[in-house]
């Protein structure tokens, strides 16, 4: 949302600066599952809130990865925007929050997981042809590796789930006014 | 008249659809013959939250909920914690809630009840494109002891437009929650009677607010929304066009009054809809048609207060601001219905007197009468019209605010020649020109305030009921569960009067006399925090010297056990 | 009252009340008043056939002083209680009048959802940049040195509001600006923005001789437009920003089809609407 | 305490300069040792109509004009006519008046009183640029015998800035007038005492608010003008700065409202002062400064209503919005004083305790105290500041409507870290959350209430004075002459009490026990149309059986010699 | 509370209370709390140094949802409130949030004057066309012809509320578009905001999932205004009046210095003002 144009121009230079990427990226993924997670639990879809939970635990986890991977780098201080992701203004997961439906199913919302990794997915890739220094090419390299596995463990959990049917999000109740 | 009736509450969340199966059940007891009320709860979310709807059916009105419910049913058990304190149950009241594997679900409060499993989102999937809450619908058909060919033709209309997939699947729901509600404890609901087509009604307070309006002669609304006025103002939306009338909406309230008063002063009768926090906004300008005399009426349908306050939930604390919000000394008219289908009759009575007397009408209803919906006879269609006293023909002199025989002076309407003035929020002379003398200050002050105190009218200013020598006041929706109460009295041979008063102000004192004649004892009863209603009888009206008072603020309702409770000390002991 | 069945016009002074005006001589408000009555009357519009709406100032007297029907509401409300009754009678003649107070302080939010709505009213604003009834406080278009306003004893320190501009900005159908030291211009500019369809807004730089009376240089300082009215917003837009304030006559004229409900009915009967509730 | 006064009425018209005149008759006089009292009464044109000072000058405190003048100086006759209603003259009353030619002149209204002509536009005219007035200045004060020399002072500071020439004129013409005053009837004014300088202040009820305001710590004022509040605000304008405070001029009131709501919000004691129109705009938003439990204080000096009505004039008929103005159960705080000088304790006092009680605080002062000028003795400085209850350190879990021991918890200040928390005018829970449950509403309804009415407001809520079995209430500015009637009649030993109300909410029920023990009869005064005082008495309080009202609208005053006639029937007869 | 005493910064999550919000999942609302959480971090505002507030709306339930001080207000009065609060507290980071109803509806007066008066301080709009609160009516913003207000059922036919353009001619001193669907995005211009002296409009299209599904497109449609902020604005006026009301970005950036009244006394005790009251 910047003035600037969309494309992405820049060129991650160190590793340092992929790690503190990718660290942006999972660290923001726990925040968005564990936010979609409260939503859903507001809006007494439990079942839904239950795995959004779930998803930030395991995002939890790929952050403590990028923790250790970091271990002992001094890793740059970017603000959120300061960051240049792939062809939107926003990190791989930024967009879930609008994708949420108080109707939600399990396989909603695996699907919009799996649409953050192969965000990711195409986020890395991007790195990794773009790199210039040898190092960030092959982090990226590993970094697409494992969200191309995550996307294909999402895969498989979805397919546990029923494809929800086309009027999955009718309500015939009337909407509740507040104030 | 003795009342058998059936409370029935419908919980679930998630946009599980209690309310659109509410609807629905309601309405197959109408058609089945039976009268009903249903309000509705919800949670602070605007989708998917918790939700209840709070059913009633009985062979006689209801105005008001029952002491204790004899079913609940909780699609998810979850849902239901949230309402306890509206769903008082008994011992031998029964839950029907989907344990999702039959055992007892932690999150379903601990109540006395008896509690049944019932395997609804089960059965629901069981049927390609079923929904639980069909289930549920086909299964309280069942157990109340409707036939099941009442619901048929509501599916019909409601799924309609959902495609004839839905419709199926919705009936198919139905019929499996009807035969397994055979296997459930049934209750004996009222009887079955016959009623012939049309001459029950089903609607809602804010609707029949609407009605009244325009029955009046309201042709003109300028509003702004806000909760729980809102369904008054939409109602009016679709309505008023068809009558030649329009509604506006406004930039803000403001805006809605000012609109309201200018197109009074071009002839038309007007009306604004508003809660507590619009019309307090609104006084200013009220004080204007008051000065001005232009005839207004301003509806407020009460919510919790102070300040924003709980929106969506019932109290009557909007009686001080009404009575005695305006500055300066500015007498008007305030009204506020007695019953749900009231609603029809004061709205429509205020719209007559602000144009018989040239004056504004505030009208209190409350979020409980508005939003409650009800299954009724055919209200009667009385004949209280907008008739202002407009001139035939304008004299050579014309004084818009002349002191003539009568207090309420002829009002010219714009295109009249001859009759133009200048109306005024200024003090002014009898021909309307600006004066800061006392005399024509006192002159019309006494003008302003003669006009409506020395108005006859009638017997519509109260509701009096019963004989003996113990008294109940009240107003508003707090006279449904009062009218239970001493009907059930009745029933058990105990005697006690009732007055619900229709016209807050002005005061009619010799209406009150006559009405307090023989009365020893009275139990006010209110919904506000500050005893409003208590204060406003002390300083209006001498009352008998025992004096009791039964007060608390919303949103929670009466009821009638509880209006017999605080009667125990003077009827239960002495019998009167 | 006045005969109006004849078909012969009336004479401004026909549109006068007779209650005598308490203003200030001197005071621009006299001169608008004549303007009116001079624009009524070149319609020849039948004094019981337009209203005259007004809140509080000393500008905000118009109605009295006019033989139409006339209110004289309260503070900053006067566009809401037009609108209300225009939108309630589209046959009469609706004009608003009022001070810069009254019209952009208080009532800033009726002016602005007004232009929006665009009813087919006029709106006459004597604008003398102070609130001349209350004693010379600073008004919304006071300039922000005036150091005279005893409530802003070293000058607001604030942006002039800017009517014209706003007015474009948010929908006016007609806009003008007129100086009082020009009784017969802004009659004609008055009866131009009457019968232009839509909301049309006159703003008329009237002189405060009480608590402003630099402002009798006025007539000295203000000029006709150099140019024609134009309907395109963004030119409006250009010139508005760009004057001094000090431009007359009419600046913008747009095409906007004014907001007017049809009031026919389509049943006949109340009962009609009872069959909704039948069960 | 018997007083001996002198009332003086000056008019003119058309720009004749007789506010100025009189003004300075009052500071001579106020120099010369004597108490005085000033209001003016104007017609409608801003500039150039008629208009009259109402002067009264005695050696006893004044807050009352008399029965009727002593002498009426016209500069033209025809200026006199408007004001006769509030000009009551005697017998042996004297009107000096220019009647330019020396017959009477036919403009001048039948009186009683003696006429005599004194062409003081020829006078005048014989001093270059001098001014008819400046010889009315002479003549007046000659003929109520202040030494000449007790103008020169004055004229020199207020013509100053004019030049030397325009003061030398004045000069020669104030001489011509007190020789020429020589020539006619003196009157034997008060003994003229010595008063130690600056120990007597010069003050209008306004002034005298707005240092109220400040000496209570109000540091923050936004409004919008409004008559008769305007000179409040004027004079916060120009000292709010000296304190490092500062006036914000709104574009409307509820912008006022909410300003001083966020400015208190942030720490700093605020308030606005507006008269009935303004008030009826912020009662919406005290509302919100009730729920949300932040001090301020509003000030509305009253006038005559209904809507506009007359703005320019006196009438105590805003008692009802202020009381019960705001929709919802909404407690606070409603004072009025009980003075023209007390408008500075009352005004002062009010911002302690909305500051101590986290609450509005509505003062209701009025335009005959707001803008009459007085010679008063030095008022006290009390001791009442604001001080809200801020946290030294805030815990780990900060609830900022919790409710405690006290029902007043403890406010933080944006800055203070960790006592972070939102506002809310929605109901809450103690932390502070958006909730719609019942026992969170009815537990801070009775925070919001308790606090107040379980305040110790001490002695200050109301004046209380005499003794007898026969009692006058009343408040405001009716209390000027209810006391000068009371002393004239102690005078006589008719013993009367009063009772000055200046808390008007809450109410204080013990306190009225007490004050009424022994009392048997009551004259309620106001100045209400529709009795609104007498109403509240008797909504929150047992009144004795035997109580009269004694109401009118403004703007006529009340005099003392018309509530010694209303006691008459009790004291006059049975001389109590 | 947090610590907020380190030089740390302290990270977005921190800037919000833990309330969990009631917004309906898929709400544009819960991004822009996140942008302002953001915002917050990246200028490292201790949590108990920023106060905002709001009216009621959906929206207007922003600062229960932060851990900085708040203000849930009235509905309409939030930038009143807001003023009070800076003008008296000129330390503190003040940020006004709402909706399109509540700051262009019934406080569309507060807009023009605070606009016109430029306190140092930000005011965040989450504009969604629509009353999310009530039920769904129109509000100024929407489109005349959406037929789904239940009390405008044939449209409102009236000119949508331009806010930038209202804001640029009341004179505004920062002025930005943005869109929900971009966080990251947001909260750079909302920083941008807080930091440019005076006042700052940031409207933020929001999108109401529940009463206007259809805005979910909204996303695809905004994009980046093509040019740099400009400071002229009149240029500023010919672009916004052009646009489609679709570009986002920072679009005027005025210097005009903030309204902010000194706050020094000249007197040490009140006492001293007695004086002027002595005979
Ligand atoms: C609600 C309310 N607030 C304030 C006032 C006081 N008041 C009356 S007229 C006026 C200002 C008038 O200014 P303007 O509209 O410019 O008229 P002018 O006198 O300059 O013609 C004010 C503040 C009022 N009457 N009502
Ligand atoms: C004085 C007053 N009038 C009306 C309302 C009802 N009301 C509450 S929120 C709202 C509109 C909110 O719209 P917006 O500001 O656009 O917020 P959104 O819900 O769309 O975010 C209205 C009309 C009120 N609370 N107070
Ligand atoms: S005060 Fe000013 S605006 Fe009012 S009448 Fe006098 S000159 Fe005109
Ligand atoms: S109703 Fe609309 S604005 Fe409100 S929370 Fe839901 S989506 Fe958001
Ligand atoms: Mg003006
Ligand atoms: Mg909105």
């Amino acid at each position: 949302m910047t003035n600037e144009p969309r494309d992405r121009k820049k060129v991650i230079a160190t590793t340092e600066e992929l790690l503190a990427y990718s660290l942006a990226l999972e660290e923001e993924a726990v925040e968005r599952f564990n936010e979609l997670a409260d939503q859903m639990e507001v809006h007494n879809n439990h079942e839904v809130a239950d795995l959004f939970y779930k998803l930030a635990e395991i995002e939890g986890k790929h952050v403590e990865n990028v923790n250790r991977a970091a271990e002992g780098k001094q890793l740059p201080d970017l603000l959120a925007w300061e960051f240049d992701w792939v062809d939107e203004g926003y990190s791989p997961e930024g967009g879930a929050l609008e994708d949420a439906h108080y109707l939600m199913q399990p396989w909603h919302a695996i699907e919009l997981a799996k649409h953050g990794e192969q965000r990711a997915v195409a986020f890395f890739r991007h790195v990794a042809s773009s790199a210039t220094d040898a190092g960030v090419k092959k982090l990226a390299e590993e970094l697409v590796a494992e969200e191309e596995e995550h996307v294909a463990l999402l895969e498989q959990w979805q397919e546990r789930f029923p494809r929800p049917e086309e009027d999955w999000d009718d309500d015939l109740d009337p909407p509740t006014i507040l104030e | 008249m003795s009342r058998q009736s059936l409370s029935i509450a419908l919980s679930g969340s998630g946009g599980s659809g209690v309310m659109t199966t509410g609807s629905m059940l309601l309405e197959a007891a109408g058609k089945a013959g039976w009268y009903g009320i249903m309000t509705r709860s919800a949670g602070p979310q605007i989708r998917g939250g918790e939700a209840a709807a709070l059913i009633r059916v009985s062979d006689q009105p209801l105005e008001s909920h029952d002491d204790s419910f004899d079913l609940v049913l909780a699609i998810d058990p979850a849902s239901l914690g949230r309402f306890m304190g509206e769903i008082p149950l008994r011992e031998d009241s029964v839950i029907i809630c989907d344990m999702a594997g039959g055992r007892r679900d932690a999150s379903l409060p601990e109540t006395l009840a008896r509690e049944i499993d019932l395997p609804m989102k089960k059965m629901a999937k069981a049927v390609k494109g079923g929904r639980p809450n069909m289930i549920a619908l086909g299964v309280l058909a069942r157990v109340i002891g409707l036939p099941e060919g009442s619901i048929g033709g509501i599916l019909e209309k409601v799924l309609r437009a959902k495609g004839a997939d839905a419709l199926e699947a919705s009936q198919a729901c139905v019929k499996e929650g009807y035969a397994a509600g055979a296997e459930l404890p049934a209750f004996s609901g009222p009887p079955i009677t016959d009623v012939p087509d049309g001459e029950r009604w089903s609607i809602t307070g804010n609707e029949a607010a609407g009605l009244g309006a325009v029955r009046g002669g309201v042709r003109f609304v300028a509003a702004y929304p806000i909760t729980p006025a809102t369904e008054v103002l939409e109602w009016l939306a679709g309505s008023l066009p068809k009558l030649g009338g329009v509604l506006v909406q406004a930039e803000d309230e403001l805006a809605s009054i000012n609109q309201i008063i200018g197109a009074s002063f071009g002839g038309k009768p007007s009306l604004t809809a508003t809660s507590g926090p619009g019309l307090a906004l609104m006084t200013e300008s009220i004080g204007l048609a008051v000065c001005s005399e232009v005839p207004v009426v301003v509806l407020d349908v009460m919510r919790c207060g102070p300040s924003t306050g709980i929106a969506t939930k019932n109290e009557q604390s909007d009686l001080n601001i009404a009575l005695n919000g305006l500055h300066g000394d500015a007498p008007h008219l305030v009204l506020a219905p007695t019953s749900l289908s009231d609603c029809i009759f004061t709205t429509q009575w205020a719209v007559h007197l602000a144009e018989a007397m040239q004056t504004a009408a505030i009208v209190l209803s409350d979020q409980s009468l508005g939003q409650t919906r009800a299954i009724v006879d055919k209200p009667a269609d009385i004949a209280f019209i907008a008739k202002r006293n407009v001139p035939e023909v304008v004299g050579e002199t014309y004084r818009r605010y002349a002191i003539g025989d009568s207090p309420v002076s002829p009002m010219t309407i714009p295109g009249q020649p001859g009759g133009q003035y200048t109306a005024d929020g200024l003090e002014h002379t009898e021909a309307g020109a600006p004066s800061s003398l006392y005399d024509d200050h006192l002159a019309q002050l006494d003008k302003r305030s003669n006009k409506i105190t020395n108005f006859n009218f009638g017997e519509h200013w109260a509701d009096i009921d019963g004989t003996g020598d113990t008294m109940v006041i009240t107003w508003g929706s707090a006279c449904g569960p009062v009218r239970e109460a001493l009907s059930r009295l009745r029933a058990q041979g105990t005697e006690v009067r009732m007055l619900a008063i229709r016209l807050l102000a002005p005061e009619r004192p010799e209406d009150m006399r006559a009405a307090l004649e023989g009365v020893k004892r009275v139990l006010l009863v209110e919904q506000s925090h500050s005893k409003q209603f208590y204060r406003y009888l002390r300083a209006a009206y001498d009352l008998p010297a025992e004096v009791k008072l039964f007060h608390r603020p919303g949103p929670l309702a009466f009821k009638p056990g509880e209006i017999i409770e605080q009667l125990s000390d003077w009827c239960g002991s002495e019998k009167l | 009252m006045n005969d109006t069945s004849a078909c012969s016009r009336l004479g401004p002074k026909e549109y006068k009340s007779g209650v005598k005006p308490v203003w200030c001589p001197g005071c621009g408000d006299f001169t608008v008043l004549g303007s009116l009555t001079k624009a009524l009357s070149g319609l020849n519009i039948a004094p019981e056939n337009a209203a005259v709406i007004s809140g509080i100032g000393c500008s905000s007297r118009m109605p009295t002083y006019l033989s139409t029907y006339g209110f004289h509401g309260v503070h900053g409300r006067a566009l809401a209680l037009a609108t209300g009754l225009k939108v309630a009678r589209p046959d009469l003649t609706v004009i608003a009048t009022g001070g810069d107070g009254d019209g952009f302080s208080i009532g800033g939010n009726h002016f602005l959802h007004t232009c929006r709505r665009n009813p087919d009213m006029t709106y006459i604003v004597m604008d003398n940049q102070v609130y001349g009834m209350t004693k010379g406080q600073a008004s919304p278009t006071t300039e922000p040195n005036w150091e005279k306003g005893k409530l802003t004893p070293s000058g607001t320190g604030i942006n002039p509001f800017q009517p014209l501009v706003i007015a474009l900005a948010s929908g006016a159908n007609f806009i003008a600006r007129c100086s009082s030291s020009d009784q017969n211009g802004t009659a004609k500019v008055i009866m131009e923005a009457i019968r232009h369809p839509g909301f049309s807004l006159v703003q008329v730089l009237s002189p405060c001789v009480t608590f402003r009376p630099e402002q009798r240089e006025w007539k000295k300082l203000v000029q006709p437009a150099p140019v024609e009215a134009t309907s395109d917003p963004a030119q409006a837009a250009r010139r508005l920003l760009t004057d001094e304030g000090l431009y007359t006559g009419v600046l913008f004229k747009g095409h906007r089809p004014p907001y007017q409900p049809t009031l026919e009915s389509t049943i006949d009967q109340v009962t009609e609407l009872d069959e909704e509730f039948q069960l």
